[in-house]
């Protein structure tokens, strides 16, 4: 009954600048030709709550090369796992004030699971296996990296777990 | 001196985030015996003393060999990166 | 630890007018003053596979008063269940081409988590318990009332079987 | 007439989608007697026949009153809103 969707594209951005989340739903509908019927998008922000209750701004390194291979893994694993379109993943390094955006993953696909599984399991792994790390900066301007947590780990082991259904 | 036991490899290493912080050191290059493994490797660094030798048997030390997540045991061949990392936390 | 969140603020609106999903997550980002660490939103588009496999057009017919009133009911058992903060909620209604933009979710949360899991609970009870119908018009003018599907009622029912963590 | 078995209670009927347009009506107005319950408003109208009596025990028809689900067993008073529709697909 479905004919084939077209063919996917994978975009994966690791940069400094700010991403706008509107143009990134834009395209990942455009790309989809009648036949997607469900985007799924993940913003992350900088938030005031981290390790510490204080923060004002977070400091982002990364791996460059493995970053975008690792992601590029993670992608195709989801792809394995469900039928999904167009899959864009923006990942922000340097410095990020409070509020401002860290991440964002957006999945099209045919039907809204497959989208929204997708679009979890990506964020969730990045949590785990993309060569980030955050530094959070204090009001008082000391600044510390944060550790990597438990719920973390068993938020990206769930998938593991679970049939691919 | 190919395939002569006493030949060594050049390993390009690197560090991430607090590791980088802690050893003051963003990559360097070591002389390896050949056959040598990650576990080798991290040995050596630990020698130098100080703060290097907390690399030694830490949890907390991840380890990617040209940029693919690594076991201790993974054998070096010569021109190899090995990185050395804290547990991510990016998303 | 955590502090009081932003007083949340539920946005729901029914209209035949297209919207913008990068400004509805600027919205939900801005309303959030440091407390909102993710946004999950979910878009629904006009796809060629429906009932039939011509789609061009779909029309969307609701029960005004009713709709806001159910939609309003749902997110406030999102609200109980989940820890979320601001919620928008858009749905179209009227003619809609292939391609379009059918309906909105954007969930707010502290954690992501809690936003992946309302967002998808919202969209999954909308599809079963808001009072909107969907007429499918194919390629040669001809049209159709689309039938509830026995997989969308049982989406919605995991809801009710699962633990609200 | 008030709290008299005669009395009689007026409801306004509203129908969507393939029900609206089977039955080419988009609202009425019903007297019934009071103490009527939704179940007797559908007797009621399925008694009109043709498309009407298929109003009558389908699986396919829902009910609000007062635009809230309610069952057939759902008891009626006077002004309330009932309305007949399919299955709901938004979304």
């Amino acid at each position: 009954m479905e004919t084939a969707a077209p063919t996917p594209r994978t975009d994966i951005r690791i940069q400094q600048a700010d991403f706008d989340t509107g143009e990134q739903c834009r395209q990942l509908r455009a790309a989809g030709q009648g036949e997607t019927g469900a985007i799924s998008t993940f913003t992350g922000l900088v938030r005031a709550h981290g390790d510490r209750n204080d923060v004002r701004a977070l400091f982002l390194e990364h791996y460059p090369g493995m970053t975008e291979q690792v992601i590029e893994g993670l992608v195709e694993t989801a792809r394995q796992r469900w039928q999904i379109q167009h899959v864009c993943v923006i990942h922000r390094v340097g410095e990020l004030a409070l509020g401002e955006q860290i991440v964002f993953v957006g999945v099209a696909s045919a039907h809204r699971s497959d989208a929204f599984k997708a679009c979890e399991f990506l964020m969730d792994a990045l949590k785990t296996d993309a060569p980030f790390w955050k530094k959070e900066i204090a009001t008082d301007g000391s600044a510390q990296w944060v550790e990597q947590k438990a719920s973390d780990r068993e938020q990206a082991d769930r998938w593991n777990r679970q049939n691919p259904a | 001196m190919a395939n002569d036991n006493t030949a060594t490899i050049s390993i390009t290493v690197r560090f991430f985030a607090r590791l980088r912080e802690q050893l003051a050191t963003e990559s360097l290059s070591l002389s390896l015996p050949s056959a040598s493994r990650v576990s080798d490797l991290i040995d050596t660094l630990a020698a130098k003393g100080d703060q290097w030798s907390e690399l030694k048997g830490s949890a907390q030390v991840m380890i990617a060999v040209n940029q693919t997540m690594a076991r201790a045991s993974h054998p070096l061949v010569d021109g190899d990166e090995v990185a050395l990392f804290p547990p991510v936390t990016g998303g």
